[in-house]
């Protein structure tokens, strides 16, 4: 009898580690392709804290370059961003981060705040999958699931992913365990280049009014910031295509609530000038995002304005820091001597 | 037992009453017919652009992490919008930018709220900029400025 | 009985009823089978079958046919 | 909750761990309250329709029950005085007044269910003839459907029926009844019990059986793997073929369709019984058996007598065989013999009642013309195989050798698969031209050889979906067959060590090869619209 149960616990034990290990197996690794998956997970590696946490959408991950920080004025930063990534995410994502660390400033890209309601499905993923399991990360998914998705799902990937198990490839075996760092504290480098042919501007809209909604997770991270003691910085990036436009009506309502709550707000848009952006050059993708080029350019100039405000002085003479960011600056410069056009 | 008939009767009577609900409203897809075309929200791209022939203009801009492009190509008066699914463009909006073309139940640019309201019935939903009504799986838009139309949109909703 | 036997050798002519013990759950009667039977016996013994008498056991062999007729009659 | 909702496993796992710690005598009591739940959370708006048939079947019941009982004491009392003709009439009289009380019952359990069932069915149907003669369409209300309200009607109608025959007697707790009428594995689709059968289940004390839990263990895993592997796996592909979006999907794909949908609706309905069944079981409850692998009858009367079975078996008893016995029929049947002659005047009774139980059979499945012709097509098929009998019985005599061997039986099986197939697939496009025009395709569309250029993956099938499927269907096959003496869980139930083997299995694939979650539509199981 004894023995009984002893087998058939060892047979459950067998079944639930099986399952463990097809749930690392089918999980899409965002390795090769679709790197902006990987993205949110890469934070957990960080060793030393930061003056400065950036979150957003692609418009920070693609524009702002945390290594340009450091090699120019010493100041030690993290993107969290990730691909289409909603207010509530980056709330959520932000009341994590300010639970492990209290950086100088906080600076968030206001682009998807015209999003009011839940998008896409894929992107929640490659957003939340990277979440360590923490209250914030169920609060992150519950706000986020489209309808037919659930809650379980996330817990247990395997129930999303299982069909997956005809579309294997060898980067699924070779990233079982553990994952390469893709991201330059969370920015994912572009080396093309692809002119900005179009000044198209974006359709008229019916309503210009920013959704309730993502007003309501902007004053949360304003109130959270507050608390912290951590100051708030909303900028916009200078990215403007037809498809991702940033309407004045937008701005307008912004900047009133920048004001309204005196917070800085930088719209970078039509400051080619003052930036250096060439359009011509500095984007990978006809204007939709910038490329490594004009991101430098842009942080370079963004860098000095928050050293600035914030009264930075950067970290040069901490050895131990200077150590850790001279080796992600060596990374971030071989990469882009490399560069990763295909 | 009489009474208890009739009480159960009139149960049946008031049960009946609450298995009513709204007659689900048949939704309709919109579309545009231009030149003969007739254009919808989500069908495929191909056919449609190979009828109206060379268009005027034309942008693409790609979506964050995923393949597939947006395109957009314009003919003067009217602008069509595709997206990628599967390796396959479909119409993702219809935008008419001029009086030039008009709308299947007659409607241009120009023309007042009242006559699109006489023509497309009450609007779903309605502001002083707009007129919107919705369709199956799409929007049909229309922007209006002083009472008067100034834009018209056929617009996939967001899934 | 005679009569009876008479009746089932019209519905399966190939089946001896007089030595079946299951009709039913032998599947020789199914249901339309067992229809025209009370339709036969309704009409040569003057008795009418109601739907509840219409149980397997009541059908199983000739004999409880019979018996079935025979209570009914007495009723 | 569906039957495949994680919610529902944990209920499930809830409602296991109470009824075997509380007292025995509460375990009823506890059942009572998880029905209640479970119908809860498909919609409270539906527990006022439970609640109501729960109402009508208990006071009409009950009624009867004290006329009865007043009847047979009154008998008992008088047997010197009462002559047998007396006593006759007087038990007649009786039954006419229990009959009155029926047939209210009736009216009202029916009631509800015509009018939430086939209110739109009708006034679409008069709508219909009035603008054929210029009137203006009928505003059609769209009324909700409560979850199972076809099965438990069925069942609770059928204990009426019960009652007043005297078969059974009226149960005088109401919160029994009332369990009766929503126990909840099989409120959703069957199977149909009977009250003599299942009330000493539902009401007696259970204690924990390790054998029966084992093999209803067994048979709940059982049923999710043909529900989740086969059954919404081939229903990603019946859905395209049906909707036929780009208007190829004929000829071949028809036939397809026609397999494809037997392997679906086997799989999903079949597989919801064996959860319903199985679940039961764990609770030592025995219910009827609703299947009797129907896929091997080798004729459509079989088939009937094996699929779907308690549904079968109910209009047989409540219908076909009343409709036929009653005293009109039979007067009916008398002035046609003597009129029309022995032959006909034999099988027009007979004729008229299957054809309103098949007629009635197709109506129950759904409120449109296709489940009526789907009904009509049926009794049409056993009907003229009835008359071809003497012509199969001759062919027999001749070719005996032929006809008893094992080939002959498995054409006949095929045969009748795929005309049952055929009849299904009514149910699948849901419309009648359109199947008509479907059926036609198959003779003047010869595309077979699309098929082997890409054809087969054109509907939502990948191969490696095909080799699932196929794979799935292999089992299911394998395990009928190895069954057929004796169920293969009750076999692997005596081996715990194998069966907890096999279970693991089970989840493992399941886990892994289902169509459940995104990218695969979650699909409710198919019975439960009926």
């Amino acid at each position: 009898m004894k023995k009984k149960i002893l087998c058939c616990a060892a047979l459950l034990l067998a079944t639930v580690l099986l399952l463990g290990f097809l749930q690392l197996l089918l999980m899409p690794k965002y390795m090769a392709d679709k790197q902006e998956g990987a993205l949110v997970g890469e934070y957990y590696r960080e060793t030393t804290a930061h003056d400065l946490l950036f979150i957003g959408d692609c418009e920070v991950y693609e524009c702002f370059t945390p290594p340009t920080l450091w090699e120019e004025y010493g100041v030690t930063s993290y993107i969290r961003g990730s691909a289409q990534q909603l207010p509530w995410q980056s709330y959520y994502l932000l009341e994590e981060m300010l639970k492990r660390e209290t950086p100088k400033a906080v600076v968030f890209n206001v682009y998807a705040l015209k999003y009011g309601t839940p998008q896409n499905e894929a992107y929640n993923r490659m957003t939340l999958d990277g979440m360590q399991l923490s209250r914030e990360k169920l609060s992150a998914i519950r706000a986020s699931m489209t309808e037919g998705e659930s809650l379980l799902s996330y817990l247990l990937p395997l129930l999303r992913f299982h069909s997956r198990w005809d579309e294997l490839s060898a980067e699924d075996w070779q990233y079982l365990f553990h994952r390469d760092t893709v991201s330059h504290n969370g920015y994912l480098m572009q080396t093309g280049i692809l002119p900005k042919t179009s000044d198209r501007e974006g359709v008229p809209l019916a309503d210009y009014t920013l959704p309730a909604t993502a007003m309501f997770y902007l004053e949360q991270m304003r109130l959270l910031c507050e608390e912290k003691g951590v100051a708030l910085i909303l900028v916009k990036a200078p990215t403007n295509s037809w498809r991702y436009y940033w309407y004045d009506e937008w701005d307008a309502q912004i900047a009133d609530y920048a004001e309204a709550n005196r917070l800085s707000y930088y719209n970078f848009i039509g400051l080619d000038g003052e930036i250096g952006l060439d359009w011509s050059t500095d984007t990978y993708d006809g204007g939709a995002h910038l490329n490594v080029y004009g991101a430098e350019k842009l942080t370079s100039y963004f860098g000095e304005i928050l050293c600035r405000e914030l009264g930075l002085t950067g970290h040069r003479e901490n050895a131990e820091i200077a150590a850790v960011w001279e080796e992600k600056l060596d990374a971030y410069k071989q990469e882009r001597e490399k560069g990763n056009t295909p | 037992m009489k009474h208890i008939l009739c009480l159960l009767l009139s149960v049946l009577l008031a049960l009946s009453l609450c298995a009513c609900v709204d007659p689900a409203t048949e939704k309709e897809t919109y579309a545009a017919a231009i030149e003969g075309v007739r254009i919808a929200v989500d069908d495929p791209a191909e056919p449609v652009l190979s009828a109206l022939g060379e268009w005027s203009s034309y942008d693409e801009s790609p979506s964050c992490a995923f393949e597939g492009l947006d395109k957009i190509y314009g003919y003067g008066s009217f602008e069509i919008q595709t997206y990628t699914e599967g390796g396959k463009d479909y119409i993702r909006a219809i935008y008419l930018i001029d009086d030039g073309c008009r709308t299947q139940r007659d409607i241009a640019i120009g023309d007042t709220a009242e006559a699109v309201k006489e023509a497309y019935g009450a609007p779903t939903h309605e502001s002083a900029s707009s007129l919107q009504y919705a369709g199956e799986g799409m929007t049909l838009t229309f922007l209006l400025r002083d009472g008067i139309v100034t834009n018209i949109q056929y617009l996939k909703d967001v899934a | 009985m005679e009569q009876l036997l008479e009746i089932l050798k019209q519905l399966h002519p190939d089946v001896d009823f007089a030595l079946e013990e299951d009709l039913i759950g032998d599947g020789i009667l199914d249901s339309l089978d067992i229809v025209t039977l009370i339709t036969e016996i309704n009409c040569t013994f003057d008795v009418s079958i109601p739907a509840e008498e219409i149980i397997p056991e009541n059908f199983a062999s000739a004999d409880a046919i019979l018996a079935l007729i025979e209570r009914l009659d007495e009723e | 909750m569906s039957f495949t909702s994680a919610s529902f496993l944990l209920f499930a796992v809830l409602t296991l761990l109470l009824y075997y710690t509380l007292p025995k005598r509460w375990q009823w009591i506890l059942l009572l309250g998880a029905s209640y739940v479970f119908y809860f959370f498909a919609g409270a708006e539906y527990l006022l329709f439970i609640l109501f048939t729960t109402a009508v079947t208990y006071l009409c019941g009950h009624l009867m029950q004290k006329r009865a009982d007043a009847e047979d004491a009154f008998v008992e009392a008088n047997r010197e005085t009462l002559s047998k003709a007396e006593r006759k009439e007087f038990r007649a009289a009786e039954k006419k007044k229990r009959f009155r009380i029926l047939l209210m019952g009736l009216l009202l359990g029916f009631g509800v269910l015509a009018v939430v069932k086939y209110t739109s069915f009708v006034l679409s149907g008069i709508s219909s003839i009035g603008q054929a003669f210029g009137a203006a369409p009928l505003r059609i209300p769209e009324l909700l459907l409560p979850l199972g309200i076809s099965f438990y009607t069925f069942q609770s109608m059928g204990y009426l029926i019960d009652v007043y025959r005297k078969t059974a007697r009226a149960e005088k707790n109401p919160l029994r009844l009332a369990l009766f009428v929503s126990y909840f594995p099989q409120l959703i689709q069957g199977p149909i019990s009977r009250f003599g059968d299942l009330a000493p289940q539902l009401f007696s004390e259970h204690r924990f059986d390790g054998f029966r839990f084992r093999a209803g263990l067994g048979r709940v895993a059982w049923g999710y793997f043909k529900k989740l592997i086969v059954a919404d796996t081939a229903m990603i592909a019946v859905k395209a073929l049906v909707e036929n979006k780009d208007g190829g999907f004929t000829g071949v794909y028809v036939l397809l369709l026609i397999l494809l949908y037997s392997a679906q609706i086997y799989g999903d309905f079949t597989g919801g019984i064996d959860i319903t069944i199985g679940f039961s079981e764990l609770l030592g409850i025995r219910l009827a058996e609703n299947f009797d692998r129907p896929f091997s009858s080798r004729s459509t009367k079989e088939y009937w007598r094996r699929w779907h079975i308690t549904m079968g078996t109910w209009f047989t008893d409540y219908v076909f065989y009343p409709l036929s016995v009653t005293k009109s029929m039979q007067r009916f049947s008398k002035w046609s013999r003597e009129k029309l002659g022995t032959a006909v005047g034999k099988r027009l009774p007979v004729y008229f009642a299957t054809v309103t139980t098949w007629f009635l059979t197709g109506l129950w499945h759904g409120a449109g013309w296709n489940f009526i012709v789907w009904g009509l097509l049926n009794c049409l098929v056993i009907l003229v195989s009835q008359e071809l009998q003497p012509l199969y019985d001759r062919f027999n005599r001749h070719f005996p050798r032929l006809t008893a061997s094992r080939a002959w039986g498995a054409w006949q099986a095929l045969r009748t698969f795929l005309l049952m197939g055929l009849i299904r697939s009514l149910d699948c496009y849901r419309n009648v031209p359109t199947t008509f025009r479907m059926w036609a395709s198959m003779l003047t569309d010869w595309n077979i050889g699309e098929l082997f250029l890409g054809g087969l993956t054109s509907f939502g099938l990948s191969v490696s979906d095909w080799c699932v499927l196929l794979g799935g269907i292999l089992l299911l096959a394998l395990g009928s067959r190895l069954g057929k003496k004796r169920p293969v869980r009750e076999w692997l139930a005596e081996r715990p060590i194998l069966l907890c083997a096999a279970l693991c299995l089970l989840a493992v694939a399941i886990l892994l090869f289902g169509a459940y979650g995104i990218g695969y539509d979650a699909s409710q199981f198919i019975y439960n619209q009926f």
